[in-house]
């Protein structure tokens, strides 16, 4: 009967491992690494979840020995044992050498991650080698400043494939915490002082029909009632790509001109209303203080609106007309007037031209 | 002079061998607390004399708080008398979680 | 053995401060209680560690700018001297001198009622003279709640000593008060083995700079 | 007043329990308003399950949500696990260790109440304006710009619950220390008081850090200081350090208990001493004092450096080494026993296998750099339930099924408690296994909700389901009580047949006075010794005497009362044009300090029962 029991699990758990692996998607699962650092990370749960069904399966075996053999019988009194100084050496000894095995790859990966020197080594102009994104977190929405290249962007981080990134994390009001699952572990983004760290976005998992080079980022450090949507994209892109990127944001000088009709009024609209927080400028000399929502440069290109809705007409219509009904707590609610249809339109179709790739 | 605890209890106690002891304990008390009242003046003479380095202060005065500390602890507060076994184990235990709290405040809280 | 017993010198025990089981209780649960606060106070000073000369703009007053020595060795030494005669008291009650051990108390408690007027008038200074207040940045905060939740502490110690005092000065010793007065000087002692670190973590480190 | 309960009204027994000093009742108390919260807590918890159970779900707003998480957490742990421990420690140690009743019985009631008002603070919150809503770890940055008023009921709220939990750590640790009955050395206290021994240590030296930093955001928040304002030079990580000092060992102050419960129950029910008591003793005290050098492992990500991270890592997965020596002498514990399923067993064998998971995820999280992912997700809320409910609450209800018939003289019913172990068992393995996936899916911890597209749907429909046999199986164990309740069959000594320790030696509930002799003890498993030696009971190591007991009092109430209200003027004192603050304040600590000193001033040196009362008494007792 018990050992039927047992079988019965066992079959229930194949068949709940079968389904485990058809969820979770490679542009957000931890467990469907596409990058060094999440590669490593995703070895080092392997390692540790082996051990740990090693140990559940000793457990296991002598808690099922128990059960079967020795449940009462009759009235009789077992032998009353102290103890056993060999076995309880054993059950000392082996989990200190198994958590010896774990703990040396679980120091060397802390320290590996760690290693940010490359941010750093300066070179002739005061600038860095290597790519480095300042990342500033806000209340429900994301600023990725490279300061190389000294331009600003929100909402959807771009960065390059098959090189290492490196980030300095802080926030700007209260503390959030910046996570890109499928690429690697997340770092808090603290109110006094910089994080910094590393993470490598894999070229071909990336290129992947899934992945389709958007990752999906998050914040995972409770930040007030949006917290839970306040998602962010990563684009991760060939360095030829990326380097397009860049010269085509840094060729945006001035505020683009809008093209129609409608898109300029507007634009009035928004220079009226919107400006004082938005920026349609890329460059990055504006103070941080001064920057209080979401640079909307090339927001015409972003894969979401405000992190969570899609990138539709009808969406950011949507947004505009209540933001507070989308993204409770956010700041941007109740800060300008009331919208008409018509300014609806107008706005939409001048948000939805500010584009600088052209595409 | 440690554990001279006294047979407690007993009412045939000599009370004058009692009175005897307790005085000379006092001494002990007054002798230590005299060498408190040095170390604090150490302590202080040091800060106020200037001509020594922040390096060699700073532990200097710690130690010297240590010190006295100690003084308080086992002579005025008897905790080096018999029956303060849970008072030892439990200021012990105190002073190390006290202690890791410090070391972490001033290691790892550096902005 | 009934704790409120009349007592005479014959009957007065070696310990009369853990001649009871309530007595025992006492000594050892207060004692526990001390480990508690050892770690209460660990915390405050880690803080104030953590947070010293932290002050939002720098014309601030920072630690070597409020500190100094004649005052804070003046309380150093009330705060010590009244530990001593605490210790005198205690050693009366031994010999089951109610008398001059009421005496000492006394004393101890004016020594600590001289000390708590030093750190109001020295808090005032700071104040009145720096600017330096409670409020004014995450250092003087740190630094008012360290030395200020000591200076709770002495209040509230001799608020406990005189009520001690006063409530048995007509019955004299026994073996029911006797573990009060004896947990009351443990305490005072206590608050001096702050104050020794107080005086050497915040002022003179803070001197040293 | 030497004898015990006839019929009284409502009224009389109302009074008697909120002035009695007497550590069985006052465990009632705990009992009973540890359960009225545990379901407060969990009704919380099912709204947490019902707004997740299908992505972009309305069922609560976002911020109800974040404040349904928040007194979710800060209730189960505060305000359930915490007291209902503390209840069968009031009701078992004392009896356990001979003693006749606990080292501080003034303090003991003291305790609760400043428990049960705290309690009732905070949870006042849901009522004037708004609970706190920045989860039960409050970290400083969100705390302080969390608006209303919420935030201050939880610090005032669990500053004086919080007092209460250190009076009631002081007080089991002296009773352990002074008043075990003769011949019960340390080495010889059964692994329940061993485990209540460190516990309490822990809440000695695990609260203080909790009341400074709570003192430190009352002030910031309340008074104006800059603790954790970046602003003004201060520091948030101070909280997140101080918040983790204190709440790691907090966990083990929730687990610790919970072994000890499980060593009394395998024990029992497989009819062999404890295997390897003395090592299981080390053990304990190992862990407790690890528990103080990991508390890191919460801040992996903080930024605190690879050193500290790999330190802390290490030092965490340490913890596995004593924690496994417990497991594997349990396990040989009933390895050539002669094991019965009782309903508390039952509890006993579902936690080994459940708390195993949540113990090894446990290690899994230690190690640093994968906590870089797991941190903040599902799979860390996954590992606590397991550990949390796996581990202790199962406790809790195998010690409500183990010690109801020596609390309140009945047993409860059997078949439903194996009905309720069932349901609650298999409920929680379907809630929390799955959320381990959605963790590790990319799913954050306290989200009020999730889109659709993110492979998170079917899980989280998994979870909600079992939340719902969860809390059928609650419900279950609620209609057993009520039955049992209201049918009062009366037990012996030791119903359980099976009795080892001390208190299966005294009638079931103990007269007030507990053991009218003070027994004497032969060695571990005092009880059993004699049983197996052919005695019907103790040997009694002193005379017959008059017993000494403290008198009833009304003043612990007070007191607690006072801070109460004081607490309402702090909070609103605040308030721009608030007048009448400062006043309630004084009022207030008026009420608390007043008390206090009444107390102390009136001599109160108890009572003794007689001898004679005694010996009447013996005929009175009930029937084995
Ligand atoms: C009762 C409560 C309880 C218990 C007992 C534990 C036990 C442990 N916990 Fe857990 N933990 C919590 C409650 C608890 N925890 C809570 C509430 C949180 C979240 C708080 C929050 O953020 O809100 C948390 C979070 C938490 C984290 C932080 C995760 C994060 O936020 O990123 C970590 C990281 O190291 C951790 C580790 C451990 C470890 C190593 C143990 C160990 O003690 C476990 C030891 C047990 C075993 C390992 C099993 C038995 C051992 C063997 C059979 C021997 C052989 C085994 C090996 C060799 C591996 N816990
Ligand atoms: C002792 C601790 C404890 C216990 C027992 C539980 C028990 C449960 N917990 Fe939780 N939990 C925490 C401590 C605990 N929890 C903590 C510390 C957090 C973190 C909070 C934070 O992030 O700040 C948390 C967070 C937490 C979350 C994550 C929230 C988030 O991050 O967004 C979830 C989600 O599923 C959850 C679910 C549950 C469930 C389903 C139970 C169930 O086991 C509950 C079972 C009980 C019942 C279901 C009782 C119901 C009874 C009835 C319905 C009876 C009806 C009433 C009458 C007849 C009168 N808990
Ligand atoms: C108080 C300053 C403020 C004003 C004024 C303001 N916004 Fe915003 N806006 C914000 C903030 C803050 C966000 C980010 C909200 C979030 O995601 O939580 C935002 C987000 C947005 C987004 C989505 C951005 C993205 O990258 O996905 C759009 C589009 C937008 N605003 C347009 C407007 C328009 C059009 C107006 C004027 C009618 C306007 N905003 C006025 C602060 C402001
Ligand atoms: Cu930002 Cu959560
Ligand atoms: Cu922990």
């Amino acid at each position: 009967m018990k050992r039927l029991a047992k079988w019965r699990h066992l079959l229930l758990f194949s068949l709940l491992t079968l389904i485990l692996s058809a969820c979770g998607k490679p542009y957000l699962s931890a467990l469907q690494p596409s990058g060094e650092v999440a590669q490593d990370q995703y070895d080092l749960m392997v390692l540790s979840t082996s051990i740990m069904v090693g140990v559940i399966a000793v457990v296991a075996v002598i808690f099922i020995i128990v059960l079967v053999r020795f449940r009462r019988k009759d009235e009789k009194i077992p032998k009353q044992v102290e103890g056993s100084h060999a076995l309880e050496i054993i059950w000392t000894v082996i989990p200190i050498l198994l958590v010896l095995v774990l703990a040396v790859p679980t120091v060397m990966a802390t320290f590996k991650f760690a290693d940010v020197s490359a941010m750093d080594k300066k070179n002739a102009d005061g600038k860095t080698d290597a790519l480095v994104v300042n990342v500033r977190a806000n209340l429900y929405w994301w600023e990725f400043e490279y300061p190389n290249e000294e331009i600003i962007t929100s909402q959807d981080l771009v960065v390059p494939t098959g090189e290492k990134v490196y980030f300095n994390l802080i926030a700007s009001d209260v503390k959030h915490s910046f996570w890109i699952p499928a690429v690697g572990g997340k770092m808090d983004t603290n109110t006094e002082n910089v994080n910094k760290f590393w993470l490598e976005f894999d070229e071909e998992k990336s290129d992947s029909d899934e992945v389709n080079n958007v990752f999906y980022g998050k914040c995972a450090e409770l930040c007030g009632p949006s917290h839970a949507l306040m998602d962010f994209k990563v684009k991760a892109i060939s360095r030829a790509d990326f380097d397009q990127w860049v010269s085509d944001m840094q060729s945006v000088k001035e505020p683009k001109k809008a093209t129609s009709d409608l898109a300029s009024q507007g634009q009035e609209i928004f220079n009226q209303s919107c400006i004082g927080c938005h920026a349609v400028t890329p460059d990055n000399t504006t103070p941080e203080a001064a920057r209080q929502a979401p640079n909307l440069t090339n927001f015409g290109e972003r894969e979401k609106i405000a992190g969570v809705l899609d990138h539709t007409e009808q969406d950011l219509k949507n947004w505009l007309s209540d933001p507070e009904k989308y993204k409770p707590g956010n700041k941007m609610s109740g800060t300008y007037g009331e919208l008409t249809p018509d300014q609806l339109d107008a706005l939409t179709e001048y948000l939805m031209g500010l584009k600088v790739q052209g595409k | 002079m440690t554990n001279e605890q006294l047979n407690s209890g007993n009412p045939r106690v000599d009370i004058e061998y009692r009175r005897k002891k307790n005085a000379e304990e006092m001494k002990h008390q007054v002798i230590s607390f005299a060498l408190m009242i040095f170390l604090t003046l150490v302590a202080f003479v040091a800060v106020a004399y200037e001509g020594f380095s922040g390096w060699f202060i700073v532990p200097f005065i710690l130690i010297l708080a240590v010190v006295q500390v100690i003084f308080q602890l086992y002579y005025f507060m008897h905790m080096s008398n018999e029956g303060h076994e849970a008072p030892k184990l439990f200021m012990y235990s105190g002073m190390v979680v006290g202690f890791v709290t410090i070391i972490c405040y001033m290691t790892i809280i550096w902005w | 053995m009934h704790a409120e017993e009349k007592m005479t010198l014959e009957k007065w025990p070696a310990s009369p401060e853990k001649q009871t089981l309530e007595g025992k209780n006492k000594f050892v649960g207060f004692w526990l209680f001390l480990g508690g606060e050892t770690v209460l106070f660990a915390s405050l000073f880690a803080t104030y560690l953590a947070l010293k000369d932290s002050v939002p703009n720098s014309d601030m007053p920072l630690a070597k700018d409020l500190f100094e020595i004649p005052l804070v060795f003046t309380m150093t030494m009330i705060l010590l001297t009244s530990s001593l005669t605490s210790v005198y008291a205690m050693y009366h009650m031994k010999n089951f001198n109610f008398k001059k051990m009421q005496l000492w108390l006394v004393i101890t408690v004016l020594l600590g009622l001289s000390f708590l007027g030093l750190e109001i008038y020295e808090f005032n200074h700071y104040v009145h003279e720096f600017g330096h207040t409670f409020t004014s940045s995450a250092f003087s905060s740190a630094f008012y709640t360290l030395v200020g939740f000591h200076g709770a502490h002495v209040a509230f110690g001799l608020a406990w000593i005189l009520a001690l005092v006063i409530r048995n000065n007509k019955r004299g010793l026994n073996l029911y008060n006797a573990p009060k007065f004896y947990i009351a000087s443990l305490y005072w002692h206590f608050i001096d083995v702050v104050w020794v670190f107080i005086f050497t973590v915040v002022y003179l480190m803070g001197m040293v700079g | 007043m030497s004898t015990i309960a006839q019929k009284r009204g409502f009224g009389a027994v109302l009074w008697e329990y909120l002035t009695t000093v007497d550590h069985k009742k006052i465990a009632h108390l705990y009992l009973f308003a540890g359960g009225f919260f545990f379901i407060l807590g969990g009704i919380e918890a099912m709204i947490i399950r019902i707004q997740l159970i299908k992505p972009n779900n309305d069922f609560v707003s976002a911020g109800l949500f974040n404040e349904m998480l928040t007194m979710h957490g800060t209730t189960m742990i505060f305000l359930a696990a915490m007291p209902l421990l503390l209840g069968f420690m009031n009701a078992i140690m004392p009896l356990q260790i001979g003693a006749r009743d606990v080292a501080f019985p003034f303090l003991n009631s003291l305790g609760f109440w400043l428990f049960f008002f705290g309690g009732v603070f905070l949870n006042l919150s849901w009522f004037l304006g708004g609970a706190p809503d920045a989860g039960w770890t409050s970290y400083a940055s969100l705390s302080l710009a969390s608006e209303g008023h919420g935030i201050d009921f939880y610090v005032l709220g669990l500053q004086i619950s919080g007092f209460g939990t250190l009076m009631g750590g002081i007080n089991f640790l002296v009773t352990i220390i002074n008043m075990r009955a003769p011949g019960m050395t340390y080495m010889r206290m059964p692994l329940f008081t061993w485990t209540t021994f460190v516990a309490s240590s822990l809440i000695l030296f695990a609260f203080p850090p909790l009341t400074v930093s709570i003192f430190m955001m009352m002030f910031d928040r309340l008074f104006g200081s800059n603790f954790f304002d970046a602003s003004m030079g201060g520091n948030t990580i101070i909280w997140e350090h101080f918040f983790w000092i204190f709440g790691h060992p907090e966990v083990y102050i929730l687990i610790l208990p919970a072994f000890g419960i499980f060593s009394e129950i395998f024990a029992v029910f497989s009819r062999k001493r404890l295997f390897g008591y003395s090592s299981m003793v080390f053990a304990t005290v190992l862990i407790g004092f690890l528990g103080f050098m990991v508390w890191a492992h919460h801040m992996f990500t903080t930024g605190l450096g690879p050193i500290a991270n790999a330190i802390f890592a290490v030092a965490t997965m340490a913890i596995a080494v004593p924690t496994g020596i417990k497991i594997f002498n349990w396990l040989f514990t009933l390895w050539g026993g002669s094991i019965k399923f009782t309903t508390p067993m039952l509890w006993g064998i579902g936690f080994i296998p459940s708390f195993l998971m949540g113990g090894v995820t446990g290690v899994m999280l230690g190690a640093a750099a994968a906590d870089y992912q797991y941190h903040d997700t599902y799979f860390v809320v996954a590992h606590f339930h397991y550990v949390i409910v796996g581990g202790v609450v199962f406790s809790l209800f195998a010690a409500t099924h183990y010690y109801w018939p020596k609390m309140f003289g009945t047993m409860l019913n059997e078949f439903l408690g194996k009905i309720t172990f069932v349901l609650f068992f298999i409920g929680f393995h379907l809630t929390f296994f799955i959320q381990h996936f959605l963790g590790l899916w990319g799913m954050p911890r306290r989200i009020f909700t999730y889109l659709p597209g993110q492979g998170l749907d079917t899980g989280n429909f998994v979870s909600t389901i079992g939340a719902f046999l969860m809390a059928a199986g609650v419900i279950v164990i609620l209609i057993n009580i009520i039955m049992t309740s209201v049918k009062n069959e009366k037990v012996g000594n030791d119903p359980w047949g099976d009795g080892r320790t001390l208190e299966w030696a005294i009638s079931s509930p103990p007269p007030f006075y507990n053991f009218k002799q003070l027994p004497l003890v032969r060695g571990l498993d005092a009880y059993w010794i004699e049983k197996m030696e052919g005695k019907k009971g103790m040997i009694p190591a002193e005379p017959l005497g008059d017993v000494h007991m403290p008198n009833n009092s009304f003043v612990p109430f007070v007191i607690s009362l006072g801070l109460f209200i004081a607490a309402f003027g702090v909070m609103y004192q605040a308030d721009e044009g608030n007048t009448w603050g400062i006043p309630v304040i004084i009022l207030g600590l008026a009420i608390t300090f007043g008390s206090m000193l009444a107390r102390s001033l009136r001599d109160d040196h108890g009572y003794h029962i007689h001898k004679e009362d005694l010996m009447d008494d013996n005929d009175k007792g009930v029937k084995a």
